[in-house]
């Protein structure tokens, strides 16, 4: 029995053109947009053409891109907090069916609580002068749910048998956690990190809507500023901007995802027959 | 060659210093189904003990019961000779190769192996030649790197044996481990075992459907009726060890699988 | 038939609509020929915008940004009256004796809503050197301003120090702009440069009819309005809209400044100048925008209903 | 080979305490904030204790009563409107890797568009005096996402040998869909349900926020309100209902879900080894 | 009792009218492991071939080549006989016993074994007496309600093969389907088989590691080596059918036993 070693050869072909596909799809959907919008004359303060909100973004490319940077920093920790919160919470619930169902309900208060009207009381908490800290939590709140609920139920998807066999060998609870649960749930909590980047993103600015400040000036800001002037390419520079970060965060997101479970989860696995 | 009525099992001479006594045991399933009613059974130390009987007679949840995975609902199991750690639980060694493979998905045929050396806190770098050595032995040397979904079923089930064997445990529960393997590989395993289990001293239950099998490896071999399942025979083989082909062509081998398997068509009928 | 007019309000029902409520209520906009419905406004609705994309040809615009933002985004509306003179914002103090004025203020936290960064706080750095690094975010919700005794926030002069006395137990410091010279508008009636072109005639009915509404808001029986007002919003309660009217009838928000003279609705082409002139120089507007296509005067400054004791 | 018939007995018990536990600590919760509240003097507008907000609740009643039923007529029909347009758009990404890699990147950015940039947009697209048409749009762009990522994950988790048999078995691709994909699905597409539901709630109040006129009257105007008018207690009354209305929505889908996989999936299925 | 050489396989007279043939199938997986190479196999109509080889050597993955799951690396597999569809596929109604018993989880075995009858648009009416008619053959007949996480390993394996066989299909690939049974229910299952294969003109191609099993039900056995995997024996079992225990404990059949063990042994050396 002897054998050539395995080997596992990347797709580099499938990685490029997982990219090209929706440049290619985008740039379609600008065309056609452009074209609409100059042959129906829809005006600019309803949808301003592709080339009006490229010159708005050149023309204030800078002032953008420090509110974009504000707005990332603000995106990545609040982010980053949030899979540390809800994977953590997860693992709590997760060492007893009782703590689950008893405080369960208290993780979906803070998720269905509007952070619009809670967004007082967390700026008389934190002192009205910390408001990126304030900006932070508002944007965990916005964030944690799908992490937590998806690693709730990946943790408890752990295949049973291999749950039993960590019995045998005497594992503590960390370990089985560890070792098998925390490895079994992750393509359900990397199916919650998905869906928990964009809200980062959303959650950032939606925070700096309700409780940003001339201190703080994210895009939420660029936004506001650009509506309230009628500066509509502006705010859809804005607004663009604010997508080319979701989708990279997404891309990012999924990049992980295929790296974390190529080998082994049905979802990344290139199946040869 | 003697053959006991089940319920002179555990009062056998043979039997001596049990390690494992079971009284009564009864395993009602949640959906209502008995899986097992009423099994004593002792097994000594040292014993090597095969388990055969019909399909879904109760044989895994037997040995699941054994290893205190699951509750039983009545009866009782003991380990009259092992130590009980600090928090009450018995402190026994155990090594279990399940029906199934059970392999983690995500790690590599090695990482599988190492997985019961690594919660002995044991460091890659001292596991790495024992993995290889065990993985040699069921000839999957080249695929170390290899992930369980790259495996044919019967190299699953090799890499399960290997991770069963690799803490060198002092009880060994198997459950048809050789199913998949074809009959070279199946004999040379089995030789194997036979190798191990008698230079270490293990005690062994080993569930299987191959009649032959079960007689050349095992001094005893319970048998086990339909559900809800019993004991329905003890048969002891009373032959010398170390046994080798010689055995496999003795008359006295033909014999003691004809009994076997009466007593097997006598269970389902 | 009437002529159908949807004219939206820049809040949800309240005291300060009160003269359009009241010219509905009291049928003046029927006698006139036109059938108007009062939309009330809400968080979510963007008067502005709705005006530039032409959804709407009547609306409130909330102070004198609005019209100079829309000449500036490129959008044909004009602003034909300013029902009140003097813009209600302001900013509120706990009693202190470091601050008698709004000069005062400058180097202190100020509690701030988003919106309002890029409208009076612009006077306020112009005028008094006020910076964005005092700014401090102000979500509606006064609550952090109560409980910090050294808070400084905006307000409008109509509601919040209302609820302050209410709810705080104490009377705020309160600097309304307009006192302090501060030259925007409030309560504009902005149309579509296409209806005025169309319907000119309907505009001139649409303000005189407002005027006069407004006049009998004040002077006559204000409860038709009343009626309508809590109708539309169960929530404004008698006391609110009763300080309210009492607010504006002291400060003369209504019938104060050029409407003393030149009746409800006035607007001159100097204060526009005047509020244009400090922007632009803020750097809110370039210099040379055509600031004048904003507004109009050819509707107001008739000294229409001027108030007999005037 | 004789038996008693295969019976499967629901587990009561369990399920009555399953309601208990999260009340009992509710209840300790709330007894812990009163005497909190009342021993530090905390000023109600700042945190009022629960009584005071009982009292507005009671006050109040019928009006929050009609607020909370404007609100969840709005968050249902999101919620049906996500879980129909996820699951389909899903479905169809399932259908070749090309789809899904040209078009998920759009989805991305329909996440991470602020509705409160957006919703002047569908105010004049919807026209104006369809403001609950818009709500709705607004409430089911904050809640579809987790829903088709989610179903995207589990459509592509399905197990290949069941797939390859239905192959065998010449069965078509919607038969594979319905009979294999869609069932093994199911656990990822009611975590992504669960998630959802809370989203469309808060959409429902966010969009109300952002897009909602005098004519809607849901708990986010009775929020803003209250707010406004310094009548705290009201406004966590409001944010009260919103909660229990989210810990219901919460519930009925975490028992759809028990319903759904309690007898075959890891999660759901009470172990006996 | 007759040995060929691998490449007369494809000439040999005795495979006559073959319904399917391999030409030089080569498999390599994208991991670099080469499953099988330089395939030629030919199975004749109605032909009862059974498949033997080591553990990992490419049985499985010949079987689902040729069930045309999976893509070939090399070399062609023709079905001469069979119609294609207007897409162009071959319309052959293949029965497939996958080695792991493939179940929905979330169905009960009564849906499991509907699933065949389903999608060809059979009511579930008109299934019922079909399905339980199958469910009794595999011992299961009080299981239709049951999931399968409540089944033992043999029970899933025994749904798997009732479903495999509901539908009748004409070609049946069998991958080690009775490896988890008892020697009894095997043997009754082999006979069925057997039965039914005769009733109805079947071709089959069975894996299997029992040379016992093999040379009881085959007409034809095709020995494989280890990987990469080729074909290293065709060995023809010239007895008549039905075949029944009279067989077995004949000398011919321990003849055959002891030439295909041998055939076995030399391929793994
Ligand atoms: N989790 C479970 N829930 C309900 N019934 C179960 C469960 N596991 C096993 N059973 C039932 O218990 C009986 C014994 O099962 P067990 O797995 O112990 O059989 P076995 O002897 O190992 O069979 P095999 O040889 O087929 O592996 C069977 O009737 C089975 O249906
Ligand atoms: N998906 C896969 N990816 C990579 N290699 C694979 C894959 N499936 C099987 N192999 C390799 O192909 C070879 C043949 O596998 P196959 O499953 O066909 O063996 P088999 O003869 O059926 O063995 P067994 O008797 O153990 O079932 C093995 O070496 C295995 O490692
Ligand atoms: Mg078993
Ligand atoms: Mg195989």
């Amino acid at each position: 029995m002897s054998e050539a070693p395995i080997q596992h050869p990347p797709d580099i072909y499938g990685q490029v053109l997982k990219v090209a596909l929706p440049l290619l799809v985008g740039a379609i959907f600008l065309i056609v947009w452009q074209i609409v919008v100059t042959t129906l004359g829809v005006p600019k303060f309803v949808l301003p053409a592709p080339t009006l909100i490229w010159q708005a973004l050149i023309g204030n490319f800078w002032s953008l891109m420090g509110s974009l940077w504000f707005t990332l920093t603000v995106t990545v920790e609040a982010f980053i907090a949030a899979v540390i919160g809800g994977v953590a919470l997860a693992v709590l619930f997760a060492q007893s069916r009782w703590i689950a169902t008893a405080f369960f309900p208290y993780a979906v208060i803070l998720q269905v609580t509007p952070v619009v009207s809670i967004a007082p009381l967390i700026i008389i908490w934190v002192g009205y002068d910390n408001v990126r800290l304030a900006l932070l939590i508002l944007a965990w709140l916005v964030a944690f749910f799908p992490i937590l609920s998806n690693t709730t139920l990946g943790l408890r998807s752990t295949d049973h048998n291999l749950r039993n066999l960590m019995q045998l060998y005497g594992a503590s609870r960390w370990r089985v956690l560890t070792e098998i649960q925390f490895p079994g749930a992750l393509p359900f909590i990397l199916a919650g990190m998905k869906i928990s980047g964009g809200l980062s993103l959303i959650g950032a600015v939606v925070a700096e809507f309700v409780a940003g400040s001339g201190a703080s000036t994210g895009l939420a800001w660029r936004i506001i500023e650009a509506g309230n002037r009628l500066d509509i390419p502006r705010m859809f520079a804005a607004l663009g901007l604010l997508s080319v970060l979701g989708i990279l965060i997404f891309g990012v997101m999924s990049l992980i995802e295929y790296l974390a479970l190529r080998h082994w989860h049905e979802s990344a696995v290139r199946r040869e027959n | 060659m003697q053959m006991f009525a089940p319920e002179a099992a555990s009062a056998s001479p043979h039997t001596a210093k049990p390690i494992i006594t079971l009284n009564g045991v009864t395993k009602t399933y949640g959906n209502g189904t008995t899986a097992l009613r009423d099994v004593d059974l002792a097994i000594g130390q040292s014993e090597f003990v095969s388990l055969l009987g019909p399909s879904g007679c109760g044989k895994s949840t037997l040995l699941r019961l054994i290893a205190g995975l699951g509750e039983i609902s009545a009866g009782r199991i003991d380990w009259p000779q092992t130590a009980h750690t600090a928090r009450g639980e018995p402190e026994h060694d155990i090594g279990f190769v399940f029906q199934e493979p059970t392999l983690m998905p995500w790690a590599t045929v090695f990482d599988n192996v190492y997985l019961p050396l690594k919660l002995k806190r044991m460091s890659r770098r001292q596991a790495a030649p024992i993995i290889r050595d065990a993985l040699t032995k069921v000839g999957l040397e080249n695929f170390g790197k290899a992930y369980p979904r790259e495996l044919s079923g019967g190299m699953k089930m090799r890499v399960s044996i290997a991770r069963g064997l690799i803490t060198r445990p002092s009880v060994l529960l198997m459950d048809e481990p050789f199913a998949a393997l074809d009959e070279i590989t199946r004999f040379r395993l089995n030789d194997d075992l036979l190798a191990m289990w008698a230079g270490q001293h293990w005690t062994v239950i080993f569930v299987t459907h191959s009649v032959y099998e079960s007689v050349y490896l095992s001094d005893r071999i319970v048998v086990m009726g339909a559900r809800p399942g019993r004991v329905t025979a003890d048969i002891r083989i009373d032959e010398p060890y170390p046994r080798s082909e010689a055995f496999r062509l003795s008359s006295r081998y033909n014999d003691y699988c004809r009994l076997v398997s009466a007593a097997l068509h006598e269970t389902m009928t | 038939a009437d002529t159908k007019i949807t004219f939206v309000t820049d809040w949800k029902a309240e005291a300060e609509h009160g003269g359009f409520y009241e010219a509905l209520a009291l049928g003046l906009y029927k006698k006139a020929g036109l059938d108007v419905t009062i939309r009330q406004g809400g968080p979510g609705i963007d008067n502005m915008q709705l005006l530039a994309a032409g959804a709407v040809d009547f609306a409130i615009g909330s102070n004198s940004f609005g019209p100079l933002n829309l000449v500036q985004a490129g959008a044909h509306v004009v602003a034909v009256m300013a029902a009140s003179q003097k813009d209600p914002q302001c900013l509120m103090t706990h009693p202190r004796p470091d601050i008698k004025s709004l000069a005062d203020i400058k180097g202190k936290p100020v509690m701030i809503a988003a919106g309002s960064a890029d409208t009076f706080f612009l006077w306020l750095k112009a005028k008094y050197g006020y910076s964005d690094s005092q700014i401090r975010p102000y979500t509606f919700n006064m609550a952090p301003f109560l409980v910090n005794k050294n808070a400084i926030q905006q307000g409008y002069i109509s509601s919040e120090p209302y609820l302050v006395e209410q709810q705080g137990g104490f009377k705020p410091q309160v600097f309304l702009f307009a006192d302090a010279g501060y030259p925007s508008y409030a309560s504009l009636v902005m149309v579509s440069q296409t209806m005025i072109d169309a319907h000119p005639d309907v505009v001139q009915k649409f303000v005189d009819a407002s005027i006069q509404g407004w006049y009998d808001y004040l002077h006559a029986d204000p409860s038709p309005a009343d009626k309508l007002i809590e109708k539309d919003d169960p929530d404004e309660s008698d006391g609110v809209i009763a300080y309210a009217i009492k607010t504006m009838k002291a400060e003369g928000m209504i019938e104060g400044g050029d409407a003393a003279k030149l009746g409800i609705g006035a607007m001159t082409d100097a204060r526009w100048k005047t509020f244009f002139d400090v922007m632009s120089k803020e750097g809110v507007y370039p210099a040379n925008l055509d600031y004048k296509a904003g507004y109009t005067l050819r509707f107001v400054d008739k000294g229409l209903a001027l108030a007999a004791s005037h």
